[in-house]
């Protein structure tokens, strides 16, 4: 079987946040949908302050909440760990959303074009000679396509007004054998992907030796994402260079 | 064209994608990549890759851009490239929305409204632009070239800008160094010889200080970012301990594993600190010293080092003196192997101590509880860092490198923007010191600065100084104001408002600025606002309007972004030594242009393109053509591919540009760098030949000469031999003035050229200001609210002041407050709302510059809550 | 009559019921095919089966006597 | 069979007559009506960015706002109306058989409005009508929604609404009008005769017996799509289904309550609704409020204690937060409208006035209380540590909502001006001996 699962090593990331905007970029996402999340954390009162960073892709559950609550079956799980979001079935409940711990889960609130980083002009007549009029201007067309045995919408996001979306963990790349976005741009290569179940994939070999955590144990969600040094986040952390929402 | 295995695979599955349409059923048999699952007969989208490098940070990251019908749709990291390995930063990915910015600069724009106020512009040709451009300036160089100055902001191609066309067109010319690291550079000129500021052996070191280094956000000697993190974690994978010394600890983040929130503006008196410790618990590198540095050149009771000439004629030198113990007299430098490091002798009739022993006694005083009471931390934190930093140089080890026996010193300093201070140059030769005394430079693991131990021309510069009489040219070099220039546009904005009091005659008529935008990037703005305005003619080449456009160009040449080919451009990691080019994943976009086509455009209707000496000669020069098969013909225009492909070939790349335009390679990677190269040490000639100047007897003679033209003390104070210490002129600023001002670099910005990217802003959308809660509090300023910032020039009593709001902040150190550094800026849609620049308060001139005339970033404030002031 | 259609009605709403509970989505989380129903449409099943057995209500009383 | 008319009108209780009051009131819900539908379309055409509802998380927003907390208040609302009609045939509660009629079509009006709510909330309102047909999941707490709520008690409630009108249906249909033809309809052919007076008295009995459950049942789905939420802290709980049941009670009890005294007014002298109903409705008010506001102290109990954690946030945000104006607003209106109940209870004096007050601060209280339930959880309850955010419905929203008030009055006024508000008759009382008991 293949497991497809992440790791994320806090002892690396920089919070530099290249795999957000690598994933907006590559899944056509709109502004604000941050399907990748990174978390800057201050703690403690001066001088004993200390800082963290959490990245926070969908985790990918074994028992994913999403999938339970989801009306219509559009939220879910395939049988090589990835849970996928089928843009076409999606009623826009959100229920999904009320029902993952993580967060992860984003709503079109409206057309997709408006929410594309609109106050850039992307219908621009001059733009438009170069782009033939996509919006954004870096469409990729791979999210059109239907993937997995079971041919559903499921890659990137920004397809409809109303409709949820959320990490993929890339699957029209998965389905290449390209690793997600994130983890391709990670400038200190925080972010390891792979399949779990293969010993000899670099995911496999990357925990072996390390004792990872994962996020939420307590929710009993069995997440696919692993956590590598740092500590599970708490309450008394404070957020801190929180992004601007703009719907 | 299209490899999929070039890129990192999920698991071990190979596919075939040999054509541009994929249409792969590998994984679950479905389809995927571009091509919809639609009739054969119906043409799907053709998706293929160019190899480029990144255009929007410093360093140049290899990129790979994906295309959709020629349509480019990502960039990714080039695999291939050592300095970012296939990875890229925030800024790399979202520059995609840069490219295709509609609010770029489309067409080249000539002024129709006055100047000093927002620009009104019409639409012209490149031919009336070019021509209105060439005619001015060509007006002005007949009568003194010098009067045309070229500024830059970043330049990509320095060969071909700052080399090709400056010499063709004898331009004078500015950098941004002055606001950059460049106090640093002069200091390490002067003390290693090396054009660098200060990095560890990241692969061997295992403490190091992180000075001021903004780890997570921003880069550190010669690296734009990404590569030193990825140094840093892997050394930290291996042990490696980081001491960080900041006021703010969001800099470091997660990765300090000691925090010392130090005071800014103090770093000399850490620095010196650190050195008495070192000498006081005996952590002395002394061969290293007697041997490299001039620690043991006798110096006399004025202060000058004791010299002798030997040799004669052509082959003469002055050669220090130092103390040979066992003969029990002083000889050459080079003559004993044991010259004394301490002690007092006599010579020729006068008391002589070796530098040494002078610079033990200059620090005798600057004690950790001395050093505690300036920088606000302990006495015991600054006398365990010391401990740390001697304990861990393992002095006297060495460790085998790639089969080369190498000293061994695993510590550092890694140190960038240290220098933006008013002692900023002073501040690095004191750091400098520090690794020097344990012996730690150019030893595998220890102190690194350039990547290879090549000197810098002003090694040997500074070892006399000149100092002349008025008139000066408008750069005052060579001036009684500042021995070691750096050519700092602020000053430049003072002189131009002011030739008389600085006795320059001569001011720049015409302005061509490269990718530079002083309104906004350069603190002091008002200084700017003021002298632009003087210029007759300013011609702005840039893709984007910067402010400074707006209100002083008289004409715009739209410039491309990536979309050009420009080179030839390092891609070394310092372990790895390679080279590659930036090429145009797509085709201009609108109708700007390379660069090099405008500046071979402008030369030739300036009559400096071709023949001896044009533009094309030194472009030759610069990319080592000359008298090879590949050297351009000096009498046509050649097309700017045809001279990359040139160049190309004389690398011994047999496809020429080609390889550089193929995705699968990108990169010419030339091999590791060899220990020979990067450790001092081992060098061919040890340490490039450059005895390390412990003791700076030039710069007290720069100062003698300095007051013996009547040079002002806040001149000439900072002349010294040896770092001292003295209080910053910004400390005498009224009380109520009880913060220090800093401002910083955020990760998903680079200065004034990415504010504007949605994406971008939308992570790191605006203005604030970081204060401590407990600071606030006092204040009555709550976490958001809208307030105040005004600072003051200790000198001339101006102050200035902006609007933000307050953001509680627990890293920050109670008497210092922060700044973003990159908005303020109002010529781009997305500029709206994004609130001040510091820039817009800090001073520059008298005070606020260090003594080799680079610009300070610091300033004493205060913060009232609202916005009535 | 009138009892045979009712007790039809309801049986048969039951039986629809089942039915459409059963060929709904299967329960689990883990497979592709957890999301999809058995029977596309066995939802309305399901609400057919609600309808029919109040319909039997009603046409329990509403029937009108064979008498008259 | 003695159908009491009068010799000026056709039909009873102003039926078919269009008076000023009746159409001012037309001109002022088809007004609201029409505002809210403008603002759903203007909602519809921009997407749901209009409203203030944002994505939980990194946009610090809530993304079930002001549409959920009235479904769940609309859905609430309607069990009580059913409850009462087959509480008062199961035990007999002669007294409050003037009032069975209003409580199920205060059932099947909020039942309808709560559903076209659900609807509203959708992104997809077209494609979720659809795709709950074609693919609703058992698993998925919406198909109790789907299935028992909007198929089981809506139809029943219809059902119930229909069968116990066909009497008076018939009666009704004799009489010569332009709604002639509907009374036709509705009597579907009754004629009134023992065996059917009989078989609706065994219909009657046995919806009855099965509604009561389903009903629980049903609703008690609504508490689980809170309830079963692992991931949101204040939601998660076995207390959610019982919640919400006593609160519905409240708040059903008293807008039946205030329906009633609407209804009696509007009725003027055709009015049958005695005081000794409004006794009733105020003794069953006084249980369910005193039951909610219990609820609602073991809450603020549990909040008072909360552990420093993601309740202590909550705590925090209810108690002296964000939402403090409304938490306590809830309590203190829930506490007024029980303190009213008591001491008319303990006089035994009750006025319809003073009941009114209290079910208009009962409900709101009611209203107050959902929207805590669903707003603050996922504004300050998220597991990971979000920076917390904040939700206050906008001007669309409320519009939408105002709409479907005035839908749901539409219903009941269209109603009142079709068919006998008040039972004329009712079978169920009938006793076996034949003795007719009738109203007057």
């Amino acid at each position: 079987m293949t497991k497809y699962s992440m790791a994320v090593d806090l002892d690396r990331c920089q919070g530099c946040r290249a795999c957000m905007t690598a994933c907006t970029i590559e899944n056509n996402t709109v502004q604000s949908n941050h399907w990748m999340y990174v978390f800057r954390f201050e703690e403690g009162t001066f001088p004993e302050t200390e800082m963290s960073f959490l990245p926070r892709p969908c985790q990918h559950c074994d028992n994913a909440p999403c999938v339970k609550v989801c009306p219509v079956g559009s939220r879910f799980k395939r049988e090589d760990g990835l849970v996928l979001t089928d843009a076409d079935r999606c009623i826009g409940c959100r229920y999904c959303e009320l029902a993952c711990p993580y967060g992860v889960n984003y709503f079109n609130w409206q057309k997709p074009e408006k929410g594309q980083y609109d106050v850039v002009d992307w219908k621009d007549d001059d733009l438009e000679a170069v782009t033939g009029g996509l919006i954004p201007p870096y469409r990729n067309p791979d999210l059109d396509e239907l993937y997995g045995e079971e041919q559903r919408h499921t890659a990137g996001g920004g397809h409809a007004k109303g409709v949820i979306e959320k990490c993929t963990f890339c699957v029209h790349r998965v389905e290449k054998g390209l690793e997600p976005a994130c983890a391709d741009t990670c400038p200190t290569n925080a972010l390891v992907f792979g399949d779990i179940d293969d010993p000899e994939s670099p995911i496999s070999a990357y925990l072996k030796d390390r004792s990872p955590w994962q996020l939420l144990d307590e929710a009993g969600t069995k997440p696919n994402v692993y956590y590598i040094g740092g500590k599970p986040p708490n309450k008394e952390l404070k957020e801190i260079e929180r992004p601007k929402a703009t719907v | 064209m299209l490899k999929v295995n070039r890129r990192k695979f999920v698991r071990g599955s190979t596919t075939v994608a040999g054509s541009a349409i994929v249409a792969d059923k590998f994984l679950f048999g479905s389809f995927s990549g571009v091509t919809a699952a639609q009739g054969p007969e119906v043409a799907g989208p053709v998706e293929d890759f160019v190899a480029t490098t990144c255009w929007i940070g410093k360093q140049d990251c290899g990129m790979i851009a994906r295309r959709i019908d020629g349509r480019v749709v990502k960039f990714e990291g080039n695999p291939t490239n050592p300095r970012n390995v296939g990875t890229l930063c925030p800024k790399g990915q979202a520059q995609i929305q840069a490219v295709y910015d509609p609010n770029r600069v489309k067409w080249p724009l000539v002024r129709t409204n006055e100047k000093g106020v927002t620009g009104e512009w019409r639409r012209a040709s490149w031919d009336e632009a070019l021509d209105m451009v060439a005619d001015t300036v060509s007006e002005v160089r007949e009568r003194d070239p010098k009067k045309v100055l070229w500024q830059k902001g970043r330049s990509k191609a320095k060969d071909f800008y700052d080399d090709a066309f400056v010499k063709s067109t004898g331009a004078s010319k500015l950098g941004h160094g002055a606001f950059c690291s460049d106090a640093g550079y002069r200091a390490l000129e002067y003390t290693l010889g090396t054009h660098a500021v200060l990095h560890p052996d990241f692969r061997y070191c295992n403490y190091m200080l992180s000075w001021g280094w903004n780890i997570t956000n921003a880069g550190g000697n010669k690296f734009c970012w990404l590569t030193w993190p990825r140094h840093m974690v892997e050394a930290r994978d291996r042990g490696m301990k980081i001491t960080h010394l900041d006021p703010r600890l969001r800099s470091a983040g997660p990765f300090a594993d000691t925090w010392l929130p130090i005071r800014p503006a103090s770093d000399l008196a850490m620095a010196l600190a650190l050195c008495h410790e070192l000498i006081a618990l005996d952590y002395l590198d002394r061969p290293y010293l007697s041997t490299y540095t001039n620690a043991p050149f006798l110096v006399k009771p004025d202060g000058m080092v004791a010299k002798v000439t030997i040799g004669e004629g052509e082959e003469a030198e002055e050669v220090g003196l130092v103390w040979d113990e066992e003969a029990g007299e002083a000889v050459p430098f080079g003559e004993t192997d044991n010259p004394a490091l301490e002690g007092e002798f006599e010579l020729d009739g006068e008391m002589v101590k070796p530098g040494f022993q002078v610079f033990k006694e200059h620090v005798e005083e600057n004690t950790p509880e001395w050093a505690a009471e300036l920088t606000g931390l302990s006495a015991a934190e600054i006398s365990k860092v010391a401990r740390e930093f001697g304990e861990n140089a393992q002095i006297g080890s060495t460790i085998v490198v790639d089969g080369v026996e190498v000293p061994y010193r695993p510590v550092g300093i890694m140190a960038y923007h240290m220098a933006q201070q008013e002692m900023g140059f002073q501040t690095a030769r004191a750091m400098t010191m520090v690794p020097m005394l344990v012996g730690a430079v150019g030893a595998a693991g220890g102190q690194l600065s350039d990547f290879t131990w090549k000197i810098h021309k002003n090694y040997a510069k500074f070892e006399k100084f000149t100092v002349n009489d008025p008139p000066y040219d408008f750069v005052l070099n060579g001036s009684k104001y500042f021995p070691i220039n750096t050519g700092f546009p602020g000053m430049v904005a003072k002189v131009m408002l002011d030739p008389e009091r600085y006795g320059v005659e001569e001011l720049p008529e015409v302005a061509i600025l490269h990718m530079v935008n002083p309104l906004n990037s350069f603190p002091s703005q008002k200084e700017y606002l003021d002298s632009y305005g003087k210029f007759k003619f300013v011609a702005v080449i840039s893709p984007w309007l910067s402010e400074t456009a707006d209100y002083f160009a008289d004409v715009v040449l739209p410039a491309a972004t990536i979309e050009k080919y420009e080179g030839p451009i390092s891609a070394t990691d310092q372990y790895v030594d390679a080279v590659t080019l930036r090429i145009p994943p797509m085709e201009p976009l609108f109708e700007s242009r390379g660069e090099i086509d405008i500046y071979m455009d402008l030369c030739e209707r300036l009559g400096v393109l071709f023949g001896d000496d044009g533009y094309l000669s030194v472009v030759n020069k610069e990319l080592k053509l000359v008298d090879t098969e590949f050297a351009l013909p000096l009498d046509q225009m050649p097309e700017v591919r045809d001279i990359f492909d040139r160049w190309s070939k004389s690398q011994g790349i047999e496809e020429g540009i080609a390889f550089f335009e193929d995705p699968d390679n990108g990169t010419f990677v030339k091999g590791p760098v060899s220990p020979t190269k990067m450790y001092g040490y081992v060098a061919e000639t040890p340490f490039g030949g450059a005895l390390h100047r412990l003791y700076g007897d030039s710069l007290l003679d720069a100062q003698n000469q300095m007051k013996e033209k009547g040079a002002e003390e806040i001149y000439w104070q900072d002349y010294t031999a040896l770092p001292t210490w003295r209080s910053p002129t910004m400390d005498s600023s009224p009380s109520e003035y009880e913060f220090y001002l800093i401002s910083y670099h955020q990760i998903e910005h680079k200065q004034s050229r990415t504010s504007f990217v949605p994406m971008l802003a939308e992570l790191a959308p605006g203005s604030y200001l970081d204060m401590n809660p407990e600071s606030a509090k006092r204040l009555g300023i709550d976490d958001g609210d809208e307030i105040t910032v005004e600072s003051q020039n200790a000198i001339t009593g101006e102050t200035r002041s902006l609007v933000t709001k307050a953001v509680y902040c627990e890293a920050i150190r109670p008497d210092t407050v922060a700044m973003p550094h990159h908005f303020g800026m109002w010529t781009h849609p997305q500029n709206k709302g994004q609130g001040a620049s510091a820039n817009e308060i800090y001073f520059t001139g008298e005070g606020y510059m260090t003594n080799t005339a680079d610009q300070s970033f610091h300033v004493k404030v205060k913060v009232t809550k609202g916005s009535e002031a | 009559m009138r009892r045979t259609i009712t007790i039809g009605l309801v049986s048969s709403g039951l039986a629809l019921m089942v039915i459409g509970f059963l060929t709904a989505a299967p329960w689990g989380t883990d497979s592709v095919d957890n999301s999809n129903p058995v029977i596309t449409g066995a939802p309305m099943l399901f609400i057919l089966g609600i309808i029919s057995v109040i319909a039997a209500a009603v046409l329990y009383e509403v029937l009108p006597d064979r008498h008259r | 069979m003695a159908v009491e008319t009068r010799p000026d009108v056709g039909l009873p209780q102003g039926v078919g007559r269009l008076t000023i009051r009746w159409k001012a009131f037309l001109l002022v819900a088809l007004a609201v009506l029409g505002f809210g539908l403008f603002a759903y379309g203007y909602e519809q055409a921009n997407g749901m960015s209009v409203t203030s509802l944002r994505s939980t998380g990194t946009m610090g927003g809530a993304t079930w706002g002001l549409y959920i907390v009235m479904v769940e208040y609309f859905i609430g609302v309607s069990l009580a109306g059913v409850a009462i009609a087959a509480v008062s045939r199961v035990f007999r509660i002669i007294e409050l058989r003037p009032i069975a009629r209003i409580a199920e079509l205060l059932t099947v009006a909020s039942l309808m409005v709560g559903l076209i709510a659900v609807i509203i909330d959708l992104g997809q309102p077209i494609r979720g009508i659809k795709n709950m047909l074609l693919y609703a999941r058992p698993q998925s707490a919406f198909f109790g929604t789907f299935t028992l709520v909007a198929g089981g008690v809506f139809l029943t409630a219809l059902a119930y609404l229909f069968l116990g009108g066909r009497r008076d249906a018939a009666k009704l249909a004799e009489i010569p009008s332009r709604l002639q033809w509907f009374h036709r309809l509705w009597a579907s052919g009754y004629t009134d005769s023992a065996e059917e007076r009989d078989r609706h008295r065994r219909v009657m009995f046995w919806l009855s017996v099965g509604i009561v459950p389903l009903i629980v049942i049903a609703l008690s789905t609504e508490g689980l799509v809170f309830g079963v939420q692992v991931g949101r802290p204040g939601w998660f709980g076995s207390l959610q289904g019982p919640d919400f049941l006593v609160l519905a009670a409240a708040s059903g009890l008293a807008n039946l309550l205030i329906l009633s005294a609407i209804i009696r007014r509007a009725l003027g002298d055709w009015n049958r609704i005695d005081a000794e109903v409004f006794k009733w409705l105020g003794r069953f008010l006084l249980v369910a409020a005193s039951a909610a506001l219990y609820f609602m102290i073991v809450e603020l109990f549990t909040l008072l204690y909360a552990t420093p954690s993601n309740e202590r946030l909550l705590a925090d945000a209810l108690l002296k937060g964000t939402y403090a104006w409304i938490f306590w607003l809830s309590i203190g209106l829930m506490t007024l409208g029980l303190a009213l109940l008591i001491s008319q209870a303990a006089a035994s004096k009750w006025r319809i006035g003073t009941l009114v007050v209290a079910s208009v601060a009962i409900s709101t209280a009611a209203v107050a209380e959902r929207y805590l339930t669903v707003i603050p959880s996922q504004t300050h309850a998220n597991l990971l540590p979000y920076e917390p955010g904040s939700y206050f419905p906008n001007w669309v929203e409320f519009s939408v909502v105002a709409g479907l008030f005035a839908f749901g009055a539409l219903l009941i006024g269209l109603f009142m001006k079709a068919f006998p508000i008040i039972p004329m008759t009712d079978a169920l009382i009938l006793q076996d001996d034949g003795v007719e008991a009738t109203n007057a």
